[in-house]
C-alpha cells in the first residue's frame, strides 16, 4: 500500500493546515496541537488525553514502535495548495496520512485526494455536511460536528431562552458551508415554531456588511442568524452590533442575534461585539471544569497544550490532536498502516476520555457523534481566554441523523471502498 | 421608503470609504503613474498604528491577585496599564478609550515618513520602468509588508472600538421627523463620512489651490521639460507620496472601529480600490471620488432582499457588472483625461 | 476629377472654424503642394483625409469613393498612406522590420494571420525591405533599433515605410522639417524618382519653399482654414497676398 | 531545423532535454540527507512547473507581444478546467477530450471577453479583464454552484455517467487516463541514496509544454508575431500602415487564451479536481509576476518565473522548524538557536515573505527578469564587460 | 577636475572676450554608445554660436548634455557657466543658473493649456518676461491662451517652447531647431525676436538644418561631425569656404 513505513524506523504523518490567509491563526493552532501529539505519541510530555483515552492500545512509544515523524504544508485555505502540499507528503516525504485543514472546500478536496492516492484523510476544521454527507469517502473521517448537528443542538436552547414565537433572518455565507448551516438552522428552528423572514446570500469577499444589516433593521424580524465564519462572522457581528440591533426591540421582544458555529479566535476577533450572542462549538476548554468528568480528557489536554504554549487550546486545536491519537490507535489496534485495515479498525469505534465524552465513529459516514456545546458569549470575562460560556452540552442522541438523511445526500451518498493504494 | 434613505445612507458611507481608499491611490497611481500594489498595505498599516497606539496606551505590568486563578487553576495575574500611574486611572481610561482618534496624530507623521521611505528608497527608481516592474516591485512590498504584520499581529483579526461616546446610533428617523427608529446610523459610520469629505475637500484644495497640483501633473507628463524649467520634481514627487500614504494610511486608522483589523485587509481592497480608481477615470481624481460613491450606492442596493431575489448574485458581481458598463460607454471611465495610461 | 475630391468641407473644434468650407481638387500622377500660414489647417485636413478626423460637413472622394466615416486602416487600404509631421515609426523594432510591416500589409491586407510561418521564409518581403533601405540609404542600420535613430533618420525611414506601400496617394506632412540639407535633396530626388517611375499622387504640406518649389506642379494656399487661392507654383510666388501672408521676404527672393 | 533559427533550436533542444531529465535534475539531493527538503522532482511538482510553464508561455504571448496587460487570464484556465472536468464526467476518463473540451471552451470565453475588453487599452483594458474574471470566481463560488460546485469544486465521482467508458468494476475507481495510460502512475528508480520518480503524467504535461513552447517560438519568429511587437511599439502607425490592429490583438487575446486553457485542462487532467479559486484575481496576477519575473517578451523567461513562484510555494513553505533543527545540529547551541531565529521567519509559514523579498531583489536588480540574471551571468563568464571596453575605446584624453 | 581650465592657451577656441559658457572635454553617451566624444567649445557672453551639422551628428546631444538632461549621461569633461560648474548639477538646477532650452521636439506638456504651460515655467527662479510681454511677442498664443497646449499646430507649438523658454529669465538660450515647421513669415518673426533677444545680451547656441541663414544670424560657428568638433570659428568664415560647406553641411 501507499508509503508502507515497514521498512523504517520512522513513520510520518502529514499535517496540512492553513499558514497563511485568513486562518493562519487556526492552522497555527492546529500546528500547535499536532506537535503536541506527536510528542506524546513519542512518549515524551505528560501524555495528555493518552492517559484518559479510553483504549489503551498506544504505548507512547510511537506507533508500532516506529518512531512518529511529520511533516507540514501550507494550504492556504484554497483546494489546489492544499492538494499539491497533501500530493507533496504523498510522494516526496512518504506520509501515510494527511490530517487538518480549516475549511470544509479544502477538506473535500483532499479527502477525495487521498481516497486516490491511497492513504487516509482526519479532517480538521470542516462543518459543512458534505464532507461527511454527500462527499464522504472511505478513507476520509471527521471527528468535527457539522451544520445538521449545530442546527439540532440549538434550536432547542433557542426556543427555550427566546420562545417559540419568533421571527428570524438570515445572513448567510454564498457557498456550501453556508447553505448547509443555514438549512440546518432553518429547519431545525422552524420545526420549533420559528418562522424565517428572509434569508440573504453575503458574498465571501464581503467585508463591510452594513447594507445586509440595514435591511433588517426594517423588516419585522426579531433574531438575526449570521451563517458567517471567519473573517466573515466577525465583520457582520461586528457591523450588526454597531447598527444597535443588540438595544433594539421589536414585536415587544428584545432582538437577539445567533451564531450557529463559533470558535475562540472569531471570538476574539469580534471583541465586546460577542457578549451575550448564542452559538455551538464542537468542545470547549471549561468542558470537564464546568459539566464534570463526562468529558474527561479534557483538562488533560488543556493542561499540557497550556503548559506548552501558555494559553487554552482552541477546539480546532482539540479536533486535531484527537484525530491524530484517533489514527495512532487505530493502527496499533488493526496492526497495520495499511488504510483499508486502518477504517476497519475505526468504523464503529466506540471511544471515551477524549474530552467530548462517549463518541462514536460511525461506520456508514464516518463521521463522530457525541455531544455537542452550546455556548454564549461571556458578558464578564475574567481573562482574555475565556470568550464563552457553556450553556448547554447537548447530549449526542438529540443531534443524531440517519447514515442516509437527505441533508446528508440520501441514498446516493456512497463511502465507496477503501483505497490502500499502490 | 425608510430603506431606500437607509441603504443610500449605506451607500454614501461605503462609497466614502471607497473614495476615501481610492483617493490616496489615485494620487500615486492616476497622478505619478505608478500601479502601486502597496496601496492596500499602506492602508493596512494604518489601520495597525490604531491598533499600536492602543497597544502602546495599555501597556501594562503585572501584579499577581491571589483571590482569583486562571485557566490552568494558577493565580490570576492582573495587568494595570502604565498610563494610569502616569495621567491617573480616569484621564488613563479616556486616552485608551479615545485611542483611535488619538491615533491619528501618531499615524501622520508615521505614514508619511513610510511614504517618503518608500518613495526615495524604492519607488524613485520605478517612475521610468515599464508598468509591469512597478507591479512586481510594489506588490513584493506589499507582501514583505503584510508579513511583517502578520509576524507580530497575528492572522486574526483584532477588535479596536471607537470611543464608546460614538458607539451608539443617530437616530435620523426622529431628526427627519420620520418617526423615531425609523432610520438609525451608527455615529462612528457618520464620522467616518464626515471625516472622508475632510480629508477629500483638504486634498482637493491642496492640489487645485497652490501650484503644486499643476506642477506634479506637469511631472507627471513630462519629467524631463519640467526639469528644464528649473523645477525639482523630484522632491514634489516625494511630498506627493507621503501625502498619499498619510491619506491611505488616515483612512486605515478610521476604518478600525468598523472591521477590525488584519493582516491582509489590505488585499481585499486593493481590487476594488484599483477598480475604483479605473471607472473614475485615470488622472481624475473627482472621477474617483465619484466612482467610490456611485459603486458604493449600487453595492448597497444590490445588497437588498428584493433585488437579490429577482437577480441571484447580483450582489456579488455589481461592481464590476457596472465598471464594465462603464467603461465600455466612456472610453475613459467618468472623467479620465486622454493619454494617461493607455498604453 | 481628380483623384481626390475634398468639397465643402467644415471642421470645428470648440470655438475655432479649423476648417470652413474647403474645396479642393487633387489631379491623378500630380504632386500638389498645400502651403499656408501655421495653424491654417493644414494637417487638419490631413487628419481628414486619413480618417483620424471625421469632418463636421462636406464630403472627401478618392478615386470615386467616399473616405468618410471609414476606419483609418481602411483608408490606407484604399490606397492613401501618410508620413506625420512627428515621426510615427515602430520604435522597438529593428530598421529592418519596420521597412517590412508596410511591405506585408500591402501584400496581405487589412489583417492576416501568420502565426507559424517564420519572417526569415519571406524571402520576397525581406528583399524587397532591404532594397527599400538601400535606396534611402539606411542599409547599414538595418539591425538597429528604431528608437535610437536621429530624427532626421526617422522621418527618412517613414518616408520609405510608406512609399514602400506603394499607396496611389501619398500625404507627407511637413517631410523634410529638421532634416539636412543634403538629405533634403535626397528627399526630393527620392520623390522625383518615385513619381517617374510609378504612378502616383503626392500631397504635401511644407514650409520649405525650396521643397515645395522643386516638386510640386500646382500649390494651394490655406489661411484660416479655407484655400485663398490655387495655382502653378510660378503664379504663387509672385501672388502679392501670399507673398505678405505667407511667404515673407526671404522665402519668395 | 524544425523552421527554427540555430539559436532559436539550441534553445528549444535545450528545454526539451531539461524537460526530459527533470527528475533528475529536480532531485538532486540524496533522499536521506538534510537537503532532500529542496528536492522537487516529485510528480506533483514537476506536473505544476509544465502546466505554470504553460500557462505562462501563453499569457506572455498577449503581454510579452502586444503590451496588452490582462489581469483576469486565470478565468480562461478555471474555465478550462471546468469544461475538462465536465467531459470527464460525462464522457470519459481519457484526458484527450477533456484537454480539447478546455482548448474551445477557453478559446471561446477568451473570444468573448477579448472582443468585449480589447475596445480598451493600457489600464482600462486590464481593468476590463479583471472584471471578467472576478465575475466568473464569484459565480462560479456562489449562483453557479449547480455546473461548478460551489466552493467544493468538482471531483470524478463514482456515479458519473462516463458514456464511452464502460461500467467500473466494484472497487475500481475511474482515473485519468491516456488510452489507458494512467496518469498517476509512476516508475521509480533508486541510484544508492538517491531515487527519482517517472510519471506518466508529467510526461505528457512536458511533452505538451515543449509542444507549447516550439508553437510559442513560431509565433514569436512570424509575422503575426511581429505585428504584435508592432501594436506595443506604435499603434498610430500600426493603422495608418493599413493594418487593422483589433484582429491581431484579438487573436493573440484568444490565443493566450487558449494556451490558459490548455493548462486548465491539464490541471484536471494531472490532478482531477476543480475549484473556483483557481480563477480569483491573485491567480491571475500571479501569471502575471511569473512572466515578469522570468522576462516578460522573451521566450524563457515565463518559465523560469513560474519555475520559481511555484518552487517557493512548495519547497520553501514546508521547511518547518523541525527541519531547521535537522540541519543547524551540527551548531554549538546557542548559535543553533541564534541561526534558527534568523532563518524562521523567512521559510514556512514564512514563506511569503521569502517571496516578496525575491520579487523585489529581482525587479530592482534584474530590470529584464530572471532571463536578463542569466545574461549576465554569461557575459560575466565569457569576461566581456561590454562598457569598460566601450570606454576604453574612447580614451578620455 | 575641479579647477576651472584655461582655455586660452587652446587655438580652437575664440580668444575675442572671457568664455561665458565653455565646454571642456565633454563625453555624452546613451547607455552604451558614445555619441559625443571629448569636444570644447566656448561661448562668449552675448553672442549667437551657430552649432551646425547633418543628422545625427551629435548636436541635439550636445544641447542636452550642457542643459543636465537625464539622457545622455556625461563620462568625462566639465561645462561651466558664467563661473558655475554645470557639470556637477542635475537639470533643475542648470535651468536655474540660467540654460533654457527649446528642445527638438518642443516638449509641451500634455494636459495643460498653453497658458499653464508659460506658468509653469515661471515656478522656479530666476524668472523672466511677463506672460503679457510674451503675448506680445506671439500673438497668436493669445489667441489660444486656453487651448490645451498638445493640440496647437506645429508651428504654434515651437512659438510656444520659445517663449516657456523666454518665461525664464535664461543667460544662455540653446535652441534646437527653432525654425523647424515654421511658416517663412513665422521664421522672419523669430529671427527678428532672436535678434531683440541677442541685443538684450542673452547668450544663444543655435542647432539649425538651415544653415545659411543660421550663418547669417551668428557670430561664430561650430560644425560638429559624428560626435566630435570639426570647425570652430567665425560664421563669415563658414559662409565663405565652399569646401567646408560641401564637405560637413552639403550646401
Ligand atoms: N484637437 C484640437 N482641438 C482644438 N484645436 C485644435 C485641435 N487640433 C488642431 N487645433 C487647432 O486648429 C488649428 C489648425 O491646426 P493644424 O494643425 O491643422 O494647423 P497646420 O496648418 O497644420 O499648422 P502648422 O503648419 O503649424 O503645422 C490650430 O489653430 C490648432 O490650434
Ligand atoms: N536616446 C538615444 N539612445 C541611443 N542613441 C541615441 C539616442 N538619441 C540619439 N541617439 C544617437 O545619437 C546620435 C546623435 O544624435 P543627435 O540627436 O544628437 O543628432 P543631431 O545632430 O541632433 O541630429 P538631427 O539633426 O537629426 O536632429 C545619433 O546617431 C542617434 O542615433
Ligand atoms: C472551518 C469551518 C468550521 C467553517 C468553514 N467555513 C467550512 O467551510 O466548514
Ligand atoms: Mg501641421
Ligand atoms: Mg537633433
Amino acid at each position: 500500500f501507499t508509503n508502507d513505513p515497514a521498512d523504517q524506523s520512522t513513520v510520518t504523518l502529514g499535517f496540512n493546515v492553513p499558514q497563511s490567509g485568513p486562518y493562519a491563526d487556526e492552522g497555527a493552532d492546529e500546528l500547535r496541537a499536532y506537535e503536541l501529539a506527536v510528542e506524546h505519541l513519542n512518549g515524551e510530555g505528560d501524555g495528555g488525553m493518552m492517559q484518559t483515552f479510553s483504549s489503551k492500545a498506544l504505548q507512547g512509544n510511537g506507533i508500532m514502535g516506529k518512531k512518529v515523524e511529520y511533516v507540514t504544508g501550507d494550504t492556504q485555505t484554497k483546494s489546489d495548495a492544499a492538494r499539491a502540499t497533501a500530493k507533496s507528503m504523498i510522494e516526496k516525504d512518504g506520509a501515510v496520512i494527511i490530517t487538518g485543514g480549516s475549511s470544509s472546500g479544502v477538506a473535500v478536496a483532499v479527502q477525495a485526494l487521498c481516497q486516490e492516492a491511497g492513504v487516509i484523510f482526519m479532517a480538521g476544521l470542516t462543518h459543512a455536511n458534505d464532507t461527511t454527507g454527500k462527499d464522504r469517502k472511505a478513507n476520509g473521517f471527521r471527528h468535527f460536528f457539522n451544520s445538521w448537528m449545530s442546527g439540532a443542538a440549538l434550536a432547542p436552547v433557542l426556543t427555550k431562552e427566546y420562545g417559540t414565537d419568533r421571527k428570524a433572518y438570515h445572513l448567510t455565507a454564498d457557498y456550501n458551508w453556508g447553505y448547509t448551516t443555514e438549512e440546518a438552522i432553518r429547519n431545525s428552528t422552524e420545526a420549533l415554531g420559528w418562522e424565517t423572514v428572509n434569508a440573504v446570500k453575503t458574498p465571501l469577499t464581503q467585508t463591510d456588511f452594513s447594507a445586509y444589516i440595514t435591511p433588517v433593521l426594517q423588516s419585522d424580524a426579531d433574531v438575526l442568524v449570521l451563517n458567517h465564519y471567519g473573517n466573515n462572522m466577525v465583520n457582520s457581528l461586528t457591523n450588526a452590533v454597531q447598527f444597535g440591533l443588540r438595544d433594539k426591540m421589536v414585536n415587544d421582544k428584545k432582538f437577539e442575534i445567533v451564531v450557529p458555529l463559533y470558535s475562540e479566535l472569531m471570538a476574539r476577533g469580534a471583541g465586546a461585539a460577542v457578549k451575550g450572542i448564542f452559538g455551538s462549538q464542537n468542545w470547549d476548554w471549561k468542558l470537564q471544569k464546568q459539566l464534570g468528568d463526562r468529558y474527561i480528557g479534557t483538562d488533560a489536554f488543556v493542561k499540557s497544550f497550556g503548559e506548552k504554549y501558555g494559553f487554552p487550546p482552541s477546539q480546532a486545536a482539540h479536533t486535531c490532536y484527537v484525530q491524530t491519537l484517533l489514527y495512532a490507535d487505530a493502527v496499533e489496534r488493526a496492526g497495520s498502516f495499511n488504510p483499508c485495515a486502518v477504517v476497519e479498525a475505526l468504523e464503529g469505534f466506540e471511544f471515551d476520555g477524549l474530552g467530548n465524552g462517549p463518541t462514536l465513529y460511525r461506520a456508514e459516514d464516518h463521521q463522530c457523534f457525541k455531544d455537542v456545546v452550546v455556548v454564549r458569549g461571556k458578558e464578564n470575562p475574567e481573562n482574555e481566554f475565556d470568550l464563552v460560556e457553556i450553556v448547554e452540552a447537548t447530549p449526542v442522541d438529540q443531534v443524531t441523523y440517519a447514515p442516509d438523511a437527505p441533508e446528508f445526500g440520501g441514498a446516493d451518498a456512497k463511502l465507496g471502498e477503501c483505497n490502500a493504494g499502490a | 421608503m425608510d430603506a431606500i434613505i437607509l441603504q443610500i445612507l449605506n451607500g454614501l458611507d461605503k462609497g466614502s470609504a471607497y473614495a476615501l481608499i481610492a483617493l490616496g491611490l489615485t494620487l500615486i497611481f492616476g497622478t505619478l503613474g505608478v500601479v502601486n500594489f502597496a496601496h492596500g498595505a499602506l492602508f493596512m498599516i494604518g489601520a495597525f498604528c490604531a491598533v499600536t497606539v492602543s497597544r502602546i496606551l495599555t501597556l501594562s505590568y503585572t501584579t499577581v491577585d491571589e483571590t482569583r486563578t486562571d485557566f490552568l487553576g494558577n493565580p490570576m495575574e492582573i495587568e494595570v496599564p502604565y498610563i494610569h500611574n502616569l495621567v491617573g486611572q480616569s484621564a488613563g481610561d479616556f486616552m485608551i478609550d479615545w485611542a483611535v482618534p488619538i491615533s491619528i496624530l501618531f499615524a501622520i507623521p508615521v505614514m508619511i515618513a513610510i511614504g517618503v521611505i518608500m518613495e526615495r528608497g524604492l519607488i524613485k527608481h520605478f517612475y521610468k520602468r515599464p508598468h509591469a516592474d512597478q507591479i512586481l516591485v510594489t506588490f513584493g512590498l506589499a507582501i514583505v509588508l503584510q508579513e511583517i504584520i502578520k509576524f507580530y499581529y497575528g492572522a486574526n483579526p483584532i477588535p479596536t472600538p471607537a470611543p464608546s461616546a460614538f458607539r451608539g446610533s443617530f437616530d435620523f428617523g426622529a431628526f427627519l421627523g420620520l418617526g423615531a427608529n425609523s432610520i438609525i446610523y451608527p455615529y462612528w459610520r457618520l464620522v467616518y463620512f464626515a471625516f472622508s469629505l475632510v480629508i477629500i475637500g483638504g486634498v482637493f484644495a491642496f492640489l487645485r489651490y497652490t501650484t503644486f497640483g499643476m506642477v506634479v501633473r506637469a511631472g507627471m507628463a513630462d519629467r524631463e521639460t519640467v526639469g528644464l524649467l528649473g523645477i525639482n520634481i523630484d522632491r514634489k514627487f516625494t511630498i506627493m507620496f507621503g501625502i498619499a500614504a498619510a491619506v491611505a494610511g488616515l483612512a486605515g486608522v478610521m476604518y478600525t472601529p468598523i472591521n477590525s483589523p488584519n493582516y491582509h485587509m489590505g488585499m481585499d481592497f486593493l481590487v476594488l480600490s484599483f477598480v475604483v480608481v479605473v471607472v473614475g477615470g485615470m488622472g481624475s481624481l473627482v472621477g474617483a471620488v465619484l466612482a467610490g460613491f456611485l459603486l458604493g450606492i449600487l453595492e448597497s442596493f444590490a445588497s437588498m432582499a428584493a433585488v437579490l431575489e429577482t437577480l441571484p448574485g447580483i450582489n456579488q458581481i455589481v461592481i464590476y457588472l457596472v465598471a464594465i458598463i462603464i467603461l465600455l460607454t466612456r472610453p475613459r471611465g467618468l472623467m479620465g483625461r486622454k493619454g494617461v495610461m493607455e498604453e | 476629377m481628380g483623384i481626390l475630391e475634398v468639397k465643402n468641407v467644415n471642421k470645428r473644434f470648440g470655438g475655432l472654424q479649423a476648417l470652413s468650407d474647403v474645396n479642393l481638387s487633387v489631379a491623378e500622377n500630380t504632386v500638389h503642394a498645400i502651403i499656408g500660414p501655421n495653424g491654417a489647417g493644414k494637417s487638419t485636413l490631413l487628419n481628414v483625409l486619413v480618417g483620424k478626423l471625421l469632418p463636421d460637413t462636406g464630403s472627401v472622394m478618392f478615386d470615386g469613393q467616399s473616405v468618410l466615416g471609414r476606419k483609418p486602416y481602411e483608408i490606407n487600404q484604399m490606397g492613401i498612406s501618410r508620413v506625420f509631421q512627428t515621426p510615427e515609426i515602430f520604435g522597438d523594432l529593428t530598421v529592418l522590420e519596420n521597412m517590412m510591416i508596410p511591405i506585408f500589409a500591402k501584400r496581405d491586407g487589412a489583417f492576416r494571420m501568420h502565426a507559424i510561418e517564420s519572417v526569415r521564409n519571406e524571402r520576397a518581403v525581406v528583399q524587397q525591405a532591404e532594397d527599400m533601405l538601400e535606396s534611402l540609404n539606411l542599409a547599414d542600420a538595418r539591425h538597429d533599433h528604431s528608437a535610437s535613430m536621429s530624427r532626421g533618420n526617422k522621418r527618412r525611414l517613414e518616408i520609405g515605410m510608406c512609399l514602400a506601400q506603394e499607396p496611389r496617394l501619398l500625404l507627407l506632412d511637413e517631410p523634410t522639417a529638421g532634416m539636412a540639407r543634403a538629405d533634403t535633396n535626397n528627399t526630393i530626388d527620392l520623390l522625383k524618382q518615385i513619381k517617374d517611375e510609378r504612378d502616383i499622387t503626392i500631397a504635401i504640406i511644407e514650409h520649405d519653399m525650396h521643397v515645395v518649389f522643386s516638386l510640386a506642379e500646382r500649390i494651394t494656399v490655406l489661411a484660416q482654414g479655407t484655400p485663398l487661392v490655387e495655382d502653378t507654383p510660378d503664379k504663387i510666388k509672385g501672388h502679392p497676398k501670399v507673398r505678405e501672408a505667407y511667404l515673407g521676404e526671404t522665402a519668395a527672393a | 531545423m524544425l523552421g527554427l533559427t540555430r539559436k532559436d533550436a539550441i534553445l528549444l533542444a535545450i528545454v526539451t532535454v531539461v524537460a526530459l531529465l527533470a527528475p533528475f535534475i529536480l532531485n538532486p539531493f540524496p533522499t536521506n540527507s538534510g537537503f532532500a527538503q529542496f528536492n522537487a522532482g516529485y510528480p506533483d511538482l514537476m506536473q505544476r512547473f509544465a502546466i505554470f510553464g504553460i500557462f505562462a508561455i501563453g499569457f506572455n504571448i498577449l503581454f510579452g507581444l502586444t503590451g496588452y496587460l490582462s489581469f483576469g487570464h486565470a478565468a480562461f484556465l478555471g474555465v478550462g478546467s471546468y469544461a475538462g472536468i465536465w467531459m470527464m464526467k460525462l464522457l470519459t476518463a481519457n484526458i484527450i477530450p477533456g484537454i480539447a473540451a478546455s482548448i474551445v471552451v477557453a478559446g471561446l470565453f477568451a473570444l468573448i471577453v477579448g472582443f468585449i475588453s480589447l475596445r480598451r487599452s493600457g489600464i482600462y483594458f486590464a481593468i476590463l479583464t479583471l472584471a471578467f474574471a472576478q465575475m466568473s470566481y464569484a459565480l462560479a463560488y456562489s449562483v453557479l454552484t449547480p455546473i461548478t460546485g460551489g466552493e467544493t469544486g468538482l471531483q470524478l465521482k463514482l456515479n458519473d455517467p462516463r458514456v464511452l467508458d464502460g461500467a467500473l468494476a466494484p472497487g475500481e475507481r475511474a482515473h485519468a487516463n491516456l488510452f489507458g495510460l494512467d496518469m498517476t502512475s509512476s516508475i521509480e528508480m533508486h541510484f544508492g541514496a538517491w531515487q527519482f520518480t517517472f510519471n506518466t503524467g508529467y510526461y505528457i504535461a512536458a511533452l505538451v509544454l515543449v509542444l507549447a513552447f516550439y508553437l510559442s517560438i513560431r509565433i514569436f519568429r512570424s509575422p503575426f508575431g511581429m505585428m504584435l511587437r508592432a501594436i506595443k511599439s506604435n499603434n498610430t502607425r500600426m493603422t495608418y500602415t493599413g493594418l487593422n490592429a483589433r484582429p491581431y490583438a484579438l487573436a493573440a487575446f484568444v490565443i493566450s487564451g487558449m494556451y490558459a486553457g490548455l493548462a486548465g485542462g491539464l490541471m484536471v487532467a494531472m490532478d482531477t479536481q476543480v475549484g473556483p479559486e483557481r480563477m480569483f484575481w491573485t491567480a491571475s496576477g500571479e501569471v502575471v509576476l511569473m512572466t515578469i519575473l522570468g522576462g516578460a517578451g522573451t521566450l524563457i523567461g515565463p518559465v523560469l518565473g513560474a519555475g520559481l513562484i511555484k518552487y517557493m510555494e512548495n519547497i520553501i513553505s514546508k521547511i518547518n522548524s523541525g527541519i531547521l533543527h535537522e540541519w543547524f545540529y551540527w551548531m554549538p547551541d546557542g548559535l543553533e538557536d541564534f541561526v534558527i531565529t534568523l532563518v524562521y521567519p523567512f521559510v514556512g509559514k514564512g514563506w511569503h515573505l521569502t517571496l516578496g523579498i525575491v520579487f523585489m531583489l529581482v525587479v530592482i536588480f534584474l530590470p529584464g527578469g530572471l532571463v536578463e540574471g542569466g545574461q549576465r551571468l554569461r557575459r560575466l563568464a565569457q569576461g566581456k564587460r561590454a562598457k569598460k571596453s566601450a570606454t576604453q575605446t574612447n580614451p578620455a584624453e | 577636475m575641479t579647477a576651472q581650465p584655461d582655455f586660452s592657451k587652446d587655438a580652437n577656441h575664440a580668444a575675442t572676450a572671457p568664455a561665458f559658457l565653455s565646454v571642456w572635454g565633454m563625453q555624452a553617451y546613451y547607455g552604451e554608445s558614445y555619441i559625443v566624444q571629448d569636444i570644447s567649445f566656448n561661448v562668449h557672453e552675448g553672442e549667437i554660436l551657430a552649432l551646425l551639422g547633418r543628422n545625427g551628428a551629435g548636436k541635439t546631444t550636445t544641447l542636452r548634455a550642457i542643459a543636465r538632461m537625464d539622457n545622455p549621461q556625461l563620462n568625462h569633461g566639465e561645462i561651466w557657466l558664467d563661473h558655475k560648474p554645470l557639470h556637477k548639477m542635475k537639470s533643475h538646477e542648470a535651468a536655474q543658473a540660467g540654460i533654457g532650452l527649446v528642445p527638438e521636439d518642443r516638449c509641451i506638456i500634455p494636459g495643460l493649456t498653453v497658458e499653464e504651460n508659460l506658468q509653469l515655467a515661471q515656478i522656479a527662479p530666476p524668472i523672466g518676461w511677463s506672460i503679457e510681454r510674451l503675448y506680445d511677442l506671439f500673438p497668436r498664443l493669445a489667441e489660444r491662451r486656453l487651448q490645451e497646449g498638445v493640440t496647437l499646430s506645429g508651428g504654434e507649438q515651437q512659438m510656444l517652447a520659445v517663449a516657456r523658454a523666454l518665461a525664464r529669465d535664461i543667460k544662455v538660450l540653446l535652441l534646437d531647431e527653432p525654425y523647424e515647421g515654421l511658416a517663412p513669415v513665422i521664421v522672419d518673426e523669430i529671427e527678428k525676436t532672436l535678434r531683440i533677444i541677442k541685443s538684450q545680451g542673452i547668450t544663444t547656441i543655435l542647432v539649425e538644418q538651415n544653415a545659411v541663414r543660421a550663418l547669417e544670424l551668428s557670430d561664430r560657428a561650430v560644425i560638429l561631425d559624428t560626435g566630435g568638433i570639426v570647425f570652430d570659428g567665425s560664421a563669415a568664415e563658414v559662409l565663405g569656404d565652399e569646401a567646408l560647406r560641401a564637405e560637413y553641411l552639403a550646401i
